[in-house]
């Protein structure tokens, strides 16, 4: 890429602004053909706001754009997509109910005499998809497959589309090792036929791995771009944050935890999860690793009893209990950060507050309310303890940006005070200033004797916290980690294996 | 708790501008629409009707403003009140006693809030669906009740919930904004309010948040049928007798009607009882305007839509959006708006969360 | 089979064995009499059962139908009795007219963001409102194009007539069936019940598709009413008074979520025919009181949904494992 | 030999329309006929299905209470080919004379006529103005009625018409209307009302008397249909006039359809029942007894 070469898409001063809010304050983005550019930022930058703005999904309040040196104005993601940008925006965007070969075609089916041809739709889909090492049967329905692979089919879909610019918002925060190595790879033929890609992310490895400049946000504004080749991560990261990220040398967690506080004895349910013991101790973080769909998000709901067991038993501090419903656990002092906090975590229109208030008012029962002061009290208080940027605590929830909400569940869960708490994936999505304060944040409630099971894609994050990492594969558990078997190297080859004893 | 009071009056408030609207409307045909005199024992005048009549409807939003809250819809209250009617007159005519009669009916009611609960919160049946079954049978049950007659009663008591009075006020009037107020504070002072509003934003959400979802559906559901049989026995003892056929019919669409004139959305969440009440005496002062204006009845319709229809725009996403960047601008750009306030005109700009 | 198609083939079966069941007990009703009765007798509720299943694939609703088919009957009456025009050009008008009218809800709840079953309300009460200023009283149709109309029918040996109304509607159903799976249109009709915000991030043209979807319904309820004017060779504006409800509980009945994004217009045809059936069974009981009719048909509602419930629940509960809340 | 007969009723969405079916379903069990009945919930369309399903199953004939007057030659046609017999019941239809075989009804305009005729004598040259409450919107009673009332007090300038609105035939709206009507033209302003049906004027009486006035006395009260209940506010004094519309229009059908059937004697088109007024100088009390029991 070379500075004369005449840019794709440049956008000037755009600007957004919410009520309350300037999501983005004239703004400057200038796409080389044949690069793929990394937009960074904290968690609520501005960088899915200004994407929706520069593909017509929502209005900007002022800016212009030019493409290929055209002014262009596009009022609908139609109207984008007619100009050769494809989009995967911020959380899966696709129908579960049309088939996987009707989502990759909406809009543009092939047609046999004005027609659609699904023969024709599917055959195409199952070339597209099989480029990106998927073999599925593209006339079910999306809803049938897991998330990673409804987001290969999301960016199969944008590549499509995409004609002049490609962009991509947390692409990869679902996907696995290997399935970002698929995209990359997709990525860097693109990158050859001269596409601008806008690459999104919280992961700065992949940033330096595939990408060549990098524009930063904070707070609406630019404050940055870089060329990466000449940059190093803590130039970027101090960029993104304003300030230098501490860096704590991580002691290893220590082995010393207290009393058993959990012990599940042969619980599973049939054609979800395999039966397997657990026992899990006071002050000690139980880290669950394995690939996508080993069935780490169904061990921590079958604990919560979101979906109850049809096997086994767990007790408590040596007392049988029933798990048969997340009020049960709740009542044993569990609580459960889901994984998809779309549509299991936040509820949209309540209020920041209410949303931090909602479990605890739930366990207290509808007849006693939460004293108000005390509600105010409390919710000012995990606003400040996890730096939840908002406007105002009034605000519903769903205008927060992914990372504030993911931490606005968090105080949820921390305002019920539970003895055992189970993350899953707690970092998704969340930016690496908010990601080093959560890690402490887990370490902090082990130290606080609280008893932790973790569910985590990252396993540098995993080794950081965990006193044991339990790896499943294919719905069952494999193995456990103790101590200084915990390392990054040793869970890959469990994950890849199964076996510890074959690792070692 | 004036602080309480001030924001449901700012939530209310385009309610009771166009309940003012109309009423004007009212005495433009009809001046003297306002005058009230004491008369015969009993408050008497055209306002005083309008918050009579418009009891039933009233009473059948309350419960119907929780439903929709759940994302739900409740298509068998106007059924529900023609079997508590029916039960209520044929309990009198049985020899019990009006009590005896209103909390036999208020039981039946309640029965059917406890069917269609099930059927939504537990067999999972979309509501719409779930409650037509019983708004088609509803009416079989409470015919098989009257077997087809006009089930007339002369209990002093039953007929003194309908059509009598209290201190000179109608009682279907007390009944109504009492139990408003009673359910009104029930949610508000209780955490329920927040707990329906929380299932019906994100059911799944809200279990996982330890809501015991099922129930308090259920609950709603029970809700709903106590207030229609509420409705269906004051409107068996205004006119004496048990209308099995007739009591209710269509009135659960202006029921749900007079929720959305409140401003509650049919997507479910955040609701206000208070406005979904100012909506059924719009609709009945509406209804007012109609009789009061003398034209022939065929135009009753056209009417009745054509300012329903006018309510519904002045009240839509899009034009309060513009409304508001209208205000916004005159009150020059940039100045900070509490979000909570904005947040309603903002749901059409910004990509919603379903 | 897709998994998705299961509804449609429970739907089919579910007609099939109470068909047979019925038959089982009244012989009779294994006639070609009773079959074509089925065709013409539910020709206009299939025709407004096609466009309503469009718009609750699409997650909304219409409930102006019967309104507007009333509307459509009495305006040809009318038209036909004051003035010379023929019923063909008549015909062609009231088209027109619906489907604005059908165009004007799907733009106001596009454009003025508002829920469909507000506004097709509003637009009830309007239709049937205008149809009381055209005319109260029932007016009869007496152009001779009519008769020519009716007396197309062939007739089947056991006496039944299967009649042009009942081929319209076939023709409907075939013609919903193609724009359903095989357009466009279609795919973003399905699109949209998955989702309207998703959909419009992925570029679905959201108002020409609500408006498309809404005059469709309109103009197929002008058609239905036009269906309805020849089976009855009049216009009267009580006419067809809750026929969006059986619209709908056919649709439904069809296998097509209220919900939107799923379903079949196929399905919505056997829909009708399993509520015609049980129309049928009721009148050749012939001993249900005015009360016990209602109650059954209640119960019988009931029944096929929980069947069909219970049906979808054992083939999907072994797929999913997760949490599913059936949104309304 | 048993005779099998169809019969469609419109429904039962008043108490008259019940008794109608009670009172059939008596005539039938007294002749032994055995009579399949099919409830068409108000709809013309479930009536047509009826027929056809009578047809289908081969009865010997059908009673039919058509909902509206037009739009029955083709189904009629269908029965005709089928050799069925066909009888109306209060109500005729626009369809050819001879696609039934015969009507009993009583004559609608006639009974509007008789409750305006008697008025026009019981204020004799007074004047009076009157308010009426009309049936449902469209239903062909309303209209009738209504042009008969008009036609029965032509002439008479002392009357005259001062509101009318729908009552939709039921008792509730039949107060709420009436209430209305006190307010907007004021009590003392309104000398007689009448109603296109008992169940409305019923209603409007207890509007009266909580407007604190003297139905009956300061408000003349006259209506159709006599129903048991308006023969009881008679009885009190609280209303004036009611013009039966007898519910046996089966007893006559059925004769007329046993003696087509056994010698071939073809009845007249129309049977017209009597519409009988009743006023404050028959026994009310005893009509009211002799009619509770059908079903009403
Ligand atoms: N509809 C809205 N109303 C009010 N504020 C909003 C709305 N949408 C976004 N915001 C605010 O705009 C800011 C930018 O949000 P945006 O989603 O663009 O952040 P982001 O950079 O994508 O963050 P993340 O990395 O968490 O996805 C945030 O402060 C958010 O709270
Ligand atoms: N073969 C399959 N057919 C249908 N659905 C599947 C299949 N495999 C996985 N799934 C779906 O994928 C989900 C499991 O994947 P998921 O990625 O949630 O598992 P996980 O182990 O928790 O991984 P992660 O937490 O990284 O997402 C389940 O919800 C399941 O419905
Ligand atoms: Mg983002
Ligand atoms: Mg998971």
């Amino acid at each position: 890429m070379s500075e004369d070469t005449r840019p794709v898409l440049s956008a000037t001063g755009i600007s957004k602004f919410f009520p309350g809010a300037i999501a983005l304050d004239s703004v400057d983005l200038t796409l080389y053909p044949g690069e793929v550019h990394a937009l960074l930022g904290e968690n609520g930058a501005g960088k899915s706001t200004l994407i929706k703005c520069l593909t017509g999904a929502y209005r900007r309040d002022a800016g212009s754009i030019q493409l290929d040196g055209e002014e262009i104005s596009p009022t609908s993601t139609q109207e984008s997509q007619v100009h050769g940008i494809g989009t995967v925006y911020q959380e899966v965007n696709l129908l579960p109910n049309l088939s996987v070969a009707e989502n990759l075609f909406l809009g543009r089916q092939p047609l046999r005499f004005g027609f659609v041809s699904q023969r024709r739709m599917q055959r195409e889909a199952r070339r597209i998809l099989g480029g990106y090492g998927l073999r599925i049967h593209p006339a079910e329905p999306l809803s049938t497959f897991s998330v990673a692979v409804q987001q290969v089919v999301a960016i199969a879909r944008a590549v499509e589309l995409s004609g002049k610019v490609l962009i991509l918002d947390e692409p990869t925060a679902s996907l696995d090792r290997d399935e970002v190595e698929m995209l990359f790879k997709v990525i860097r033929q693109l990158k050859e036929r001269g596409l601008a890609i806008v690459f999104i992310t919280h992961f700065l490895d992949q940033v330096f791995e595939i990408c060549d400049r990098a524009t930063v946000l904070r707070n609406g504004r630019v404050v940055g771009t870089r060329e990466l080749a000449h940059s190093s991560q803590t130039d970027v990261v101090h960029l993104m944050l304003g300030r230098q990220l501490e860096s704590r040398v991580q002691d290893r967690a220590p082995q010393t935890a207290g009393k058993t506080l959990l012990e599940f004895k042969g619980i599973g349910r049939k054609g979800m999860l395999e039966p397997f013991d657990l026992a899990i101790r006071e002050g000690e973080v139980v880290g669950l690793a394995g690939l996508l769909g080993s069935g780490r998000t169904e061990t921590a709901n079958l604990i919560f009893g979101a979906v109850p067991a049809d096997q086994g038993e767990a007790w408590l501090r040596d007392q049988k209990i029933a798990l048969t419903s997340p009020r049960d656990a709740i009542r044993h002092r569990f609580g459960l950060c889901p994984e998809d906090r779309k549509t299991d975590g936040i509820v949209g229109d309540l209020s920041v507050r209410e949303n931090i208030i909602l479990a605890l008012q739930a366990r207290q029962g509808w007849f006693r309310p939460l004293n108000k002061a005390k509600v105010n009290e409390l919710a000012e208080a995990y606003v400040k303890a996890l730096d939840i940027r908002l406007a105002s605590l009034d605000m519903p929830i769903r205008f927060l940006s992914g990372g504030n909400q993911q931490k606005a569940l968090l105080a949820r869960w921390l305002a019920t005070n539970p003895d055992f708490l189970i993350l899953d994936e707690p970092t998704r999505g969340i930016d690496v200033g908010a990601h080093a304060e959560i890690i402490a944040l887990i370490e902090g409630l082990r130290e606080k004797g609280m008893a932790l099971l973790v569910a985590s894609s990252e396993l540098e994050e995993l080794v950081a916290y965990s006193t044991r990492v339990v790896v499943l594969r294919d719905r069952r558990q494999v193995c456990e980690l103790h101590g200084e078997d915990i390392s990054t190297r040793n869970i890959v080859a469990a994950i890849a294996q199964g076996h510890l004893e074959e690792v070692a | 708790m004036t602080h309480g009071l001030q924001a449901t009056l700012r939530r209310v408030a385009p309610q009771l501008m166009i309940l003012a609207a109309v009423l004007l409307l009212n005495v433009i045909v009809f001046p003297d629409f306002f005058r009230i005199e004491f008369q015969n024992g009993r408050l008497f005048g055209n306002l005083v009707d309008v918050f009579n009549r418009g009891a039933p409807t009233a009473l059948l939003c309350i419960g119907m403003t929780l439903v929709i809250a759940t994302r739900g819809i409740d298509l068998s209250v106007g059924a529900v009140m023609a079997i508590a009617g029916a039960t209520a007159a044929s309990l009198v005519a049985d020899g019990s006693g009006w009590v005896t009669a209103l909390l036999g009916a208020l039981a039946v009611g309640v029965l059917c809030g406890l069917w269609n609960g099930v059927l939504v919160a537990v067999l999972r049946i979309q509501p719409i669906v779930a409650t037509l079954v019983l708004m088609v049978a509803g009416r079989g049950i409470a015919q098989l009740i009257t077997e087809g007659t006009i089930l007339t009663f002369v209990n002093p008591g039953l007929i003194h919930l309908g059509a009598g009075t209290v201190l000179g006020v109608p009682t279907p009037i007390l009944i109504w904004i009492g139990l408003g107020a009673l359910i009104t504070l029930g949610v508000r002072r209780t955490a329920l309010g927040m707990l329906v509003e929380a299932i019906g934003i994100n059911e799944s959400s809200s279990r996982l948040a330890g809501i015991n979802s099922r129930v308090l559906l259920i609950c709603v559901y029970l809700v709903t049928g106590f207030c229609a049989a509420l409705a269906g026995v004051i409107v068996a003892a205004d006119i004496k007798g048990a209308d099995a056929n007739n009591a209710g019919l269509w009135l659960e669409l202006d029921a749900i009607l007079a929720v959305v004139i409140g401003g509650n959305s049919l997507l479910g969440g955040r609701f206000s009882i208070v406005a979904s009440l100012i909506g059924a005496l719009i609709i009945q002062s509406v209804n007012s305007v109609i009789l009061l204006s003398g034209l022939p009845p065929e135009f009753n319709l056209v009417i009745k839509a054509l300012i329903i229809i006018a309510i519904l725009v002045i009240q839509s996403p899009t034009v309060k959006h513009a409304l508001y960047i209208l205000r916004a601008s005159a009150e020059s750009a940039g100045v900070d708006t509490p979000a909570a306030s904005a947040s309603a005109p903002l749901a059409k700009s910004t990509e919603t969360a379903r | 089979m897709r998994s998705t198609h299961l509804p449609l083939v429970v739907t089919i079966l579910t007609f099939l064995a109470a068909f047979v069941l019925c038959s089982g007990q009244y012989p009779a009703m294994m006639s070609t009499r009773v079959v074509a009765n089925l065709l013409t007798d539910n020709a206009f509720l299939g025709i407004v059962a096609v466009g309503m299943t469009f718009v609750i694939l699409s997650g909304g609703i219409d409930l102006s139908v019967g309104s507007v088919i009333a509307f459509t009957g009495v305006f040809l009456a009318v038209i036909l009795r004051d003035t010379s025009i023929h019923p063909l050009a008549a015909f062609a008008l009231v088209l027109a007219m619906t489907i604005a009218f059908g165009a004007a809800m799907g733009a106001i709840i596009h454009y003025l963001d508002m829920p469909a079953f507000i506004v097709t309300l509003a637009g009830m009460f309007l239709a049937r409102g205008l149809a009381y200023v055209l005319s109260t009283d029932s007016v009869p149709i007496t152009h001779e194009f009519y008769d020519v109309l009716q007396s197309l029918y062939w007739k089947a040996p056991g006496g039944g007539r299967f009649r042009l109304t009942g081929m319209v509607m076939l023709a409907t159903f075939i013609i919903g069936m193609v724009v359903a799976h095989r357009t466009r249109f279609g795919q973003n009709v399905y699109a949209l019940g998955g989702g309207a915000q998703t959909a419009r991030l992925m570029g679905v043209p959201l108002a020409s598709t609500t408006i498309g979807i809404y005059a469709l319904s309109g103009g197929l309820a002008g058609l239905a009413g036009i269906v309805f004017s020849l089976y009855t060779s009049a216009g009267y504006s009580l006419a067809t008074v809750g026929v969006e409800l059986d619209a709908i509980a056919a649709v439904v009945i069809g296998g097509t979520l209220l919900s939107g994004g799923s379903g079949f217009v196929a399905g919505t045809f056997f829909g009708i025919l399993i509520m015609g059936l049980i129309q049928t069974y009721i009148v050749f009981d012939g001993t249900l009181s005015s009360w016990w009719t209602k109650i059954v048909i209640g119960g019988l509602l009931f029944a096929f949904i929980l069947l069909q419930k219970g049906l979808t629940w054992a083939t999907t509960a072994r797929r999913k494992p997760l949490i599913d809340f059936a949104a309304p | 030999a048993d005779l099998t007969i169809g019969f469609s009723q419109i429904g039962s969405e008043s108490g008259w329309r019940a008794a109608e079916t009670t009172v059939t379903k008596q005539e039938a069990e007294k002749r032994g006929i055995d009579l399949k009945f099919a409830d068409a919930q108000q709809k013309q369309e479930n009536q047509i299905k009826a027929i056809r399903s009578f047809i289908a199953q081969d009865v010997d004939a059908i009673l039919l209470a058509p909902v509206v007057a037009t739009g029955w030659d083709e189904v009629l046609e269908e029965a005709k080919d089928a050799e069925i017999p066909v009888l109306l019941l209060d109500r005729t239809v626009d369809a050819s004379e001879d696609l039934y075989l015969t009507a009993v009804t009583s004559d609608l305009v006639h009974e509007g006529e008789v409750a305006g005729k008697w008025l026009v004598e019981e204020m004799a040259g007074k004047p009076c103005n009157v308010v009426e409450l009309q049936g449902t919107t469209g239903s062909s009673p309303a209209i009738d009625r209504k042009k008969g009332f008009e036609q029965g007090i032509a002439g008479h300038d002392n009357l005259k018409i001062i509101r009318s609105q729908t009552g939709d035939f039921t008792r509730s709206q039949g107060k709420v209307v009436m209430e209305s009507f006190l307010k907007a033209e004021g009590g003392a302003n309104i000398c007689a009302l009448y109603a296109h049906n008992d169940d409305m004027a019923v209603g409007a009486i207890q509007a009266i008397k909580e407007a604190g006035l003297k139905p009956g006395q300061d408000i003349k009260i006259v209506s159709i249909d006599s129903v048991p209940d308006i023969h009881l506010a008679m009885a009190a004094g609280e209303a004036n006039a009611t013009i039966e519309l007898t519910p046996n229009m089966a007893g006559p059908a059925l004769d007329a359809l046993e003696a087509y059937l056994s010698s071939g004697t073809t009845p007249p088109k129309w049977i017209q029942t009597e519409s009988r007024l009743y006023t404050l100088k028959d026994d009310n009390q005893a009509v009211y007894e002799a009619k509770k029991g059908l079903g009403y």
